[in-house]
């Protein structure tokens, strides 16, 4: 079965071992900077970590004209780094930031759920990252997140 | 370099010129960071160790270990270092939040500022990119204030550390406050900073840490955060109630220190507790970078002494209030809120503030005299003692000193409750014979951090040691002085003990470093960078006789509590302690034990 | 008036024809307006022949149609014109000899011989084009009506046969077309000698949505203009094969890809089109047939690698007309990825032809793998230089000698270079090879397009090879290195030859390059390009080698490689040679031998060109320059 | 899927793959400098030739375009034809580019030394053409080669700063050579000959597109208004928001 990656922010203590987990993975340092899951630490203890959501009608995706995006039967938006030419279109259309371009690997970057094994949810302390069976308790968990976040982003443009 | 970035950043606040030099390697391999090798840097670099604290002459060092900014057990760890204006001892100040991390991802293992610049400024770094900027405008802010406006000033997603108005101002005890909430707090080093006209040190960076070992590294914490998973204290009691969860317990072993250590219980002391905390005040819990335990407050206080902010900390909840009379947690919490804002220490303030109430209690000191009643329990008057003390306004500016220099003015030294002449923390020394020997060989006077007998002797970790027996305290001692040395050094916090020891400590250096650690060269380490400190303090003139804690601990028997009765036996303990060190009687390092650590006299 | 349906084309050719009988003995002059002709003023001619017809005030129905007819190909002979009846042939008419043209030819029959052609080693005169050896080794088969027909007039063209087989061909199924192509072996007419029916039958099957043909008239070799002369002369045998290309695979629209420097050809193939769609013979419905099909002339992109096929679809699509990797053939995936025939247009012109007279009589001209006729446009160091249309398989020898009339000023023959540019230099030795596809290409040298240029021995082959690089480098398109950057090399390699910088190894160097170039080259262009230098390092190794490493040029073409001297027993001390001298560096008095002072001496060559008796030779140097 | 065969080894792929495609996927090594492949592939460097026998007839073709399209399709990537052809490539862009850094390992390995020839300046364009297809594929369409043969250059049309370019820096970002520099300052972007306006972050004030690059991919002005970093901590905001009230 299909997995989706939950986040549950009110669980999450900012400690960043997931921005550091995945950064490891996928560039092999210790590197917030180019991680692919952020987290924000809000004044009053709140944290917020944040991954590319895999949005059914995707920008980045639509932005690309290389074919460097695409879909992978998770369902998964991933880059293919050799196609990437670096116009950042992608980067510029997702609006929610959950897409960047390195310029030393002259390629996209995002949260691929690292193949299927996410580091993030691995060495997160307090479980508030789960990858989780795509069940329709899980799908709904997801479902609300992105809509409480799409909700925001229309309350903003008005 | 892996797990160091190899890279030193040197800012000449005189003249304003910015040098990054390369890293010492076998330095670092031999005092591994941040406390022990931002050491060895001010010693090497400022060669006149009789400087004056508050001269240009005094390094300031802003200093990450290899596991700063990696994966590593609690990994968030930076060190400020330099020679403390409050005990004249080198000073090596500890702190957790983002900023030290984040000064690795810039690509330094230090920076380190010397002279002082002719007007305010603050240091912008980022990555490559280090400028020293005017901060005259930002001169008189406190912490909160000036974080905001240089984040707004430079990158929302900088990370700040800098002093309120008491560093500016000379408090002796005055802290730099990173993050806004942590504090690397104790022995004066924003004063320092104050001294030498610095305001922040403000940082981001967007490269990365590399490790020697990638795979190996990741094993390794993986086998640490198991260990620290599995640790009732790590893994449930800072997690639920943080470190404030010690009230309770030290109050139940009768070594809660009240009303200025004149017994070890406080009556009220449930009201202080990290239970009530997290059923009143507590907003959220807080990690550093790197950790599981998320020991970190986050709190808020209403009605007269509303606010919101970090902590308190056990030591903290302690200073404001169980030795100060008080058991309103609020006012603790705000004073401790204060504290962070304007940048000074929570132990040093409350434990003088405690002082001046026996003083005042005592006599010596009247009302006119103070402005305001300062009596036991009197928790309007501490809180506003508080903001008196960092802005040196009226009385404040006598507390400004710290109580060894207050009680000294009013001729009664000994009611000043300080290991050469710093204020001890939260554990009575007639209750906790082990905490007493540590206060009194602690190399930079009274502190609780530097060799954590609580540990054994109340949480029963890493075995259970009995409080009142005094044996085995001087070998437990120096293994847990050295021992913690060397997860200070190595940027990890010193919390993970509790569940860690050498073995994966030495793992996670390994494997990062891709220099062999082993647990006996790990203590070994914190051997050479304890013998370092203790080199110093011989430097510059302590003695024996300085190696003590204040004569009513060592004569006065615990009037009330469970552990009513008792006495410090420190004299008892000593000799032992230099013996298990390998220092002579008079407690100088032999020669022998230099040879050994590859060190040279001062 | 539209034509509905096959049965009205053919009546109304025969209402034509009947006509062109009923005049066939009534005056008639023809004047060419091929572009050499004109050059040489043929439109001043022409409008002499009006003034002194309309000076005469001629009632006499003299139907003057001295109109645009198209190239005759004896260009060298310009400006020719024909009277008719007689179709006697008159060659560089001035206007000034119409009014005896008028007087004694049109009114009364006689020939005025001073402007006959005469055989320039027999002398005899020709009193029609056939009796002229040029022409009579000749088989004109697509040139039929060039030069005959009025290409602005479809009436004429029709009276002369077009469409007949394209009637024919709206009878038979599709299929029975490309058979009948593949039967006849014609071989694409552009050079590459691919076989058209293989073509033809690849694009019916391949799948797409649309299909296209297309005719390739972007004819670019320095040189060439067969092309242009069918173009211009003869539009509706061209358009007359296109369509039955088109309804044999199955395409409804065409392009015929004009070289930018012919407007005269754009012109006569619009004016063609415009003429054949009204009457019925393009556009919807053609003959009641039911076949749709259309034609657009486009212009080249003024470049010669636009007649490379993918460049010049390129070009018609809107892009820059530069090749493309195509390992898919473009029938499959051509024009737009549809599937497209794209064939010269000479091949176009042969089709209806073909389908006319069958495979059978095809294959009964020219060689077996090669059947057909073939144009050339024979030019260089001969007597007789314009287009020729011969039957595959015709030596060489004949082609120069008998229809060429031989060497200019008898040299002695060096060489042959044929198929353009990219071509090959072929020595004497090679003069009986007979001319066909695969011959040529197994020589080193290839059809191309048809260019044939004659050399004597005062072509230096280094030169010549020089010669043709330079015109590649600036003609490569640039978009591979090989072609971009390895053109230029050899062009470094041969310019330092030519001018006494060889040095040994450069034709090692020269080889490698060429080799390597040919081998990686994106497009035909490139693949070819080294064949200048390749045939010349084959058949006059000793030429390169002697510049390599004597620096002696013994064409005596190359500047400062060589001297001039005169042999005092051919001199005959005529002073020609000292006349033509720039610097006066040749001295000697009338009737002695003459000399020449080397220190004056700036081995322009203009002496060994003006000596009569090949008295001057070039010899070697001691210290090359 | 159909059956070919690499350096004796057999390869299995979809029919239409390219060669170059089929042998990386296979572990076999081509090199190449004009393929990129995100850019529709256009065999102009010559580099990438292979032998390839198909119907009994050997011939050297280009592996970046060739596609497998039929099965029992022999391919030898390591031929002295090859290696000849590679060579000589390699020489020729050597020539002209001798300091070149994507040559020069290249060269390296295939023994190949730039001969340096008179009167042809260094140069560091290989006019692979990877800049004017990334702006193609871009729909920007702001860069051509212009001139021909030797001449052959890379430029906005007519040799003057393009309306067209967004600034978007995808040429820079694909050429192997580093032949096209551009340079930030102050608050402008400067490449081809024109200067762009960068689009300042609201909240960290980071230059992080131009105005022609924002206009050009559609973005919403209200998403524009921050850099993508800070639009990402916008919306962990707004999630801590919405959080509140659950």
């Amino acid at each position: 079965m299909e997995k989706v990656l939950l986040i549950s922010p009110e669980k999450c203590i900012g400690c960043g071992s997931c921005e550091m987990a995945c950064s490891i993975g996928n560039e092999g340092e210790f590197r917030p900077a180019v991680s692919r899951i952020s987290v924000h630490r809000f004044e009053g203890g709140q944290n917020v970590p944040m991954a590319c959501l895999q949005c059914e009608d995707a920008a980045c995706m639509a932005a690309c004209r290389t074919g460097a995006l695409s879909r992978n039967e998770q369902g998964v938006v991933v880059v293919d780094r050799a196609k990437c030419i670096g116009c950042r279109m992608c980067v510029m259309a997702c609006p929610f930031g959950n897409i960047s371009y390195s310029r030393a690997t002259k390629s996209a970057f995002k949260c691929d759920q690292c193949g299927g094994d996410p580091e993030c949810v691995k060495w997160c302390p307090t479980r508030a990252l789960e990858f989780l069976p795509a069940d329709t308790v899980n799908l709904q968990r997801k479902r609300a997140f992105s809509a409480t976040m799409a909700k925001a982003l229309e309350e903003v443009k008005g | 370099m892996t797990g160091w970035t190899g890279n030193v950043l040197r800012v000449n606040l005189t003249d304003g010129t910015i040098r990054k030099e390369p890293l010492r390697a076998k330095d670092a391999e031999a005092f591994i960071g941040a406390r022990g090798l931002g050491s060895k840097y001010w010693i090497d670099d400022v060669k006149d160790l009789s400087v004056d604290p508050l001269s240009p002459k005094n390094n300031l060092l802003f200093a990450t270990g290899p596991l700063t900014g990696t994966l590593a057990t609690s990994g968030g760890r930076y060190e400020v270092v330099c020679k403390a204006p409050l005990t004249g001892t080198l000073a090596a100040s500890n702190s957790g939040g983002y900023f030290g991390p984040e000064l690795k991802y810039a690509g330094y293992d230090l920076i380190i500022f010397e002279g002082k610049a002719p007007k305010p400024v603050y240091l912008y770094v980022y990555n490559d990119t280090v400028e020293i900027r005017d901060a005259g405008a930002l001169w008189g802010k406190n912490t909160h204030e000036t974080t905001d406006a240089i984040l707004a000033e430079t990158d929302p997603d900088a990370k700040v550390s800098c002093i309120g108005p008491a560093g500016e101002k000379g408090v002796l005890f005055a802290a730099i406050i990173n993050d806004k909430h942590r504090a690397a707090g104790r022995s004066g080093v924003g004063a320092v900073m104050g001294s030498k006209n610095l305001k922040a040190v403000a940082v981001r960076g967007t490269r990365g840490v590399r490790v020697a070992d990638g795979t190996g590294f990741m094993k390794a914490v993986a086998s640490a955060r198991e260990k620290l998973a599995a640790n009732p204290v790590t893994s449930a009691g800072l997690p639920a109630y943080g470190t404030n969860i010690l009230v309770n317990i030290l109050n139940q072993a009768g070594g809660l220190p009240t009303r200025n250590f004149q017994t070890g219980h406080f009556e009220e002391a449930d009201a202080i507790s990290g239970e009530t905390l997290s059923s009143t005040l507590l907003v959220t819990k807080k990690g550093c970078a790197g950790c599981i335990s998320a020991c970190g407050r986050v709190s808020r206080t209403t009605g007269k002494f509303a606010g919101s902010g970090e902590g308190p900390e056990y030591e903290t909840a302690w200073s404001f209030g169980a030795d100060c009379g008080i058991s309103d947690l609020s006012a603790a919490t705000k004073a401790n809120f204060l504290c962070n804002e304007l940048g000074i220490d929570t132990i040093t303030m409350g434990s003088t503030i405690a002082c001046a109430m026996e003083l005042f209690e005592k006599g010596l000191l009247t009302e006119a005299e103070t402005g305001m009643d300062l009596s036991f329990g009197n928790a309007d008057s501490m809180v506003e003692m508080v903001k008196k003390t960092a802005l040196r306004e009226g009385f404040g500016d006598k507390l400004a000193l710290g109580s060894w220099r207050l009680a000294s003015a009013y001729g009664r030294p000994d009611l000043s409750m300080t290991a050469k002449k710093q204020e001890m923390p939260a554990y009575d020394p007639r209750a906790l014979q082990g905490m007493g020997l540590e206060y009194a060989t602690s190399n930079r006077g009274g502190c609780h951090v530097r060799g954590y007998l609580t540990s054994p002797e109340i949480l029963g970790l890493p075995q259970k040691l009995d409080p009142d027996s005094i044996a085995e305290k001087p070998a437990w001692l120096k293994a847990f002085q050295d021992l913690t040395a060397s997860f200070d050094s190595a940027g990890v916090c010193l919390f993970t003990t509790f569940a860690i020891g050498g073995d994966e400590l030495a793992a996670q250096l390994t494997a990062a470093t891709g220099v062999p650690y082993s647990a006996d060269s790990v203590m070994k380490t914190g051997d050479r960078i304890w013998n370092l400190e203790r080199l110093f303090n011989l430097a510059v003139g302590f003695t024996k006789g300085d190696d003590t804690i204040p004569p009513r601990l060592l004569n006065e028997p615990i009037p009330t509590g469970p552990a009513k009765g008792k006495v410090s036996r420190l004299p008892e303990m000593l000799p032992g302690y230099y013996e298990v060190r390998g220092w002579d009687e008079a407690g100088v390092p032999t020669d022998a034990k230099l040879e050994e650590l590859g060190l040279e006299r001062l | 008036m539209r034509l509905t349906d096959p049965k009205a084309l053919d009546e109304w050719r025969a209402r034509i024809e009947a006509k062109e009988n009923a005049r066939a003995s009534v005056p008639r002059v023809r004047v060419c307006a091929g572009t050499g002709c004109l050059a040489n003023g043929s439109a001043r001619v022409k409008s002499a022949f009006e003034a002194e017809a309309s000076a005469r005030g001629l009632a006499v129905p003299v139907d003057f149609t001295a109109e645009s007819t198209g190239c005759h190909g004896f260009c060298e002979r310009g400006p020719l014109v024909v009277i008719e009846p007689g179709e006697i042939l008159y060659e560089k008419v001035k206007p000034g000899d119409v009014p005896e043209i008028f007087e004694k030819t049109i009114l009364n029959g006689e020939i005025v011989s001073r402007l006959q052609y005469r055989d320039p080693n027999t002398k005899k005169p020709a009193r029609t084009s056939g009796e002229i050896p040029f022409y009579a080794r000749q088989h004109r088969l697509v040139l039929e009506h060039c030069g005959e027909v009025n290409p602005f007039e479809i009436a004429d063209a029709v009276g002369r046969g077009a469409y007949r087989g394209l009637g024919k061909a709206l009878s038979l199924e599709p299929g029975t077309i490309v058979s009948m192509i593949r039967e006849s072996g014609l071989r694409g007419r552009g050079g590459g000698g691919f076989p058209t029916g293989a073509k033809w039958e690849s694009a019916m099957k391949a799948s797409g949505r649309h299909r296209f043909v297309i005719a390739n008239g972007d004819e670019g070799d320095p040189g060439a203009f067969m092309d242009r002369s069918l173009m211009e002369g003869d539009p509706h045998s061209i358009l007359e094969g296109m369509l039955i290309g088109a309804y044999a695979i199955g395409a409804r629209k065409g392009f015929i890809y004009v070289r930018a420097e012919y407007p005269l050809a754009v012109k006569a193939l619009q004016e063609a089109i415009r003429q054949a769609k009204e009457r019925g013979l393009l556009g919807r419905n053609i003959l009641g047939s039911g076949f749709d099909f259309d034609l657009e002339v486009c212009r080249g992109g003024g470049a010669f690698v636009c007649g490379e096929s993918s460049a010049l679809m390129a070009s018609i699509e809107g892009r820059a007309g530069e090749p493309r990797v195509k390992y898919i053939r473009s029938t499959e995936r051509g024009l737009w990825n549809c599937p497209t025939v794209l064939n010269n247009v000479e091949t176009w012109a042969n089709v209806p032809r073909i389908v006319l007279n069958g495979p059978g009589w095809f294959r009964s001209l020219g060689t077996e793998k090669s059947p057909g006729t073939k144009i050339f446009s024979l030019v260089g160091k001969v007597k007789n230089s314009g287009l020729v249309e011969i039957p595959m398989g015709t030596t060489l020898r004949t082609m120069i000698e008998d229809i060429g009339g031989g060497v200019l000023k008898n040299r002695v023959f060096k060489a042959v270079q044929t198929g353009g540019p990219s071509g090959g230099c072929l020595p004497a030795d090679a003069l009986d090879l007979p001319v066909d596809f695969d011959r040529l290409t197994d020589s080193g040298s290839m059809m191309g397009s048809g260019g044939m240029i004659v050399m004597d021995e005062r072509t230096c082959m280094v030169d010549l090879a020089r010669y043709f690089i330079d015109f590649l480098v600036e003609e490569s398109c640039g978009k591979c290195t090989p072609c971009r950057e390895g053109l230029k090399a050899l062009q470094r390699i041969l310019h330092d030859l030519c001018s006494g910088k060889g040095r040994p190894g450069d034709g090692t160097r020269l080889r490698e390059i060429g080799e390597a170039l040919a081998d990686t080259a994106l497009c035909g262009l490139g693949q070819t390009a080294p064949n200048p230098v390749l045939s010349v390092l084959r058949y006059f190794p000793e030429e390169i080698a002697e510049h390599e490493s004597e620096g002696f040029c013994r064409a005596g073409a190359c500047r400062g490689m060589y001297w001039p001297e005169i042999d005092p027993e051919k001199c005959v001390g005529c002073g020609a040679c000292a006349k033509a001298c720039g610097t006066g560096a040749i001295r000697g008095s009338s009737r002695n031998p003459h000399v020449v002072d080397r220190a004056l001496c700036v081995t322009c060559g203009a002496c060994l060109e003006a000596c009569p008796f090949s008295a001057i030779r070039p010899v070697r140097r001691e210290n090359p320059a | 899927m159909i059956e070919i065969t690499i350096d004796g080894q057999t390869v299995s792929v979809e029919p239409g793959t390219t060669l170059l495609k089929a042998a990386r996927a296979a572990g076999i090594e081509i090199p190449t400098l004009c393929a990129h492949e995100g850019l529709p592939p256009e065999g102009n460097c010559r580099l990438c030739s292979v032998e390839v026998t198909e119907r009994g007839k050997t011939r050297l073709a280009m592996s970046c375009m060739y596609p497998a399209n039929r099965d029992g399709l022999v391919v030898r990537t390591d031929t002295d034809r090859v290696r000849t052809a590679r060579r000589f490539v390699l020489q020729m862009l050597a020539d002209r580019n001798p300091k070149a850094p994507a040559l020069r390992s290249l060269c390296e390995e295939y023994g190949v030394t730039p001969s340096a020839p008179e009167g042809v300046e260094p140069e560091l364009c290989i006019r692979c053409g990877r800049c004017v297809r990334a702006c193609e594929t871009n729909g920007t369409n702001a860069l051509s080669f212009a001139g021909r043969g030797w001449e052959r250059e890379v430029t906005p049309p007519f040799h003057e700063a393009s309306e067209d370019c967004i600034g978007c820096l995808s040429c820079a970002e694909v050429c192997p050579t580093g032949r096209i520099t551009w340079e930030e300052k102050g608050r402008k972007r400067s490449i081809w000959g024109r200067a762009f306006d960068m689009v300042e972050c609201e909240r960290c004030h980071d230059r992080y597109a131009t105005l022609e690059q924002l206009r050009f991919t559609g973005t919403d002005p209200e998403t524009a208004r921050l850099c993508p970093r800070c639009r990402k901590t916008l919306q962990q905001g707004r999630i801590r928001l919405g959080n509140r009230e659950l």
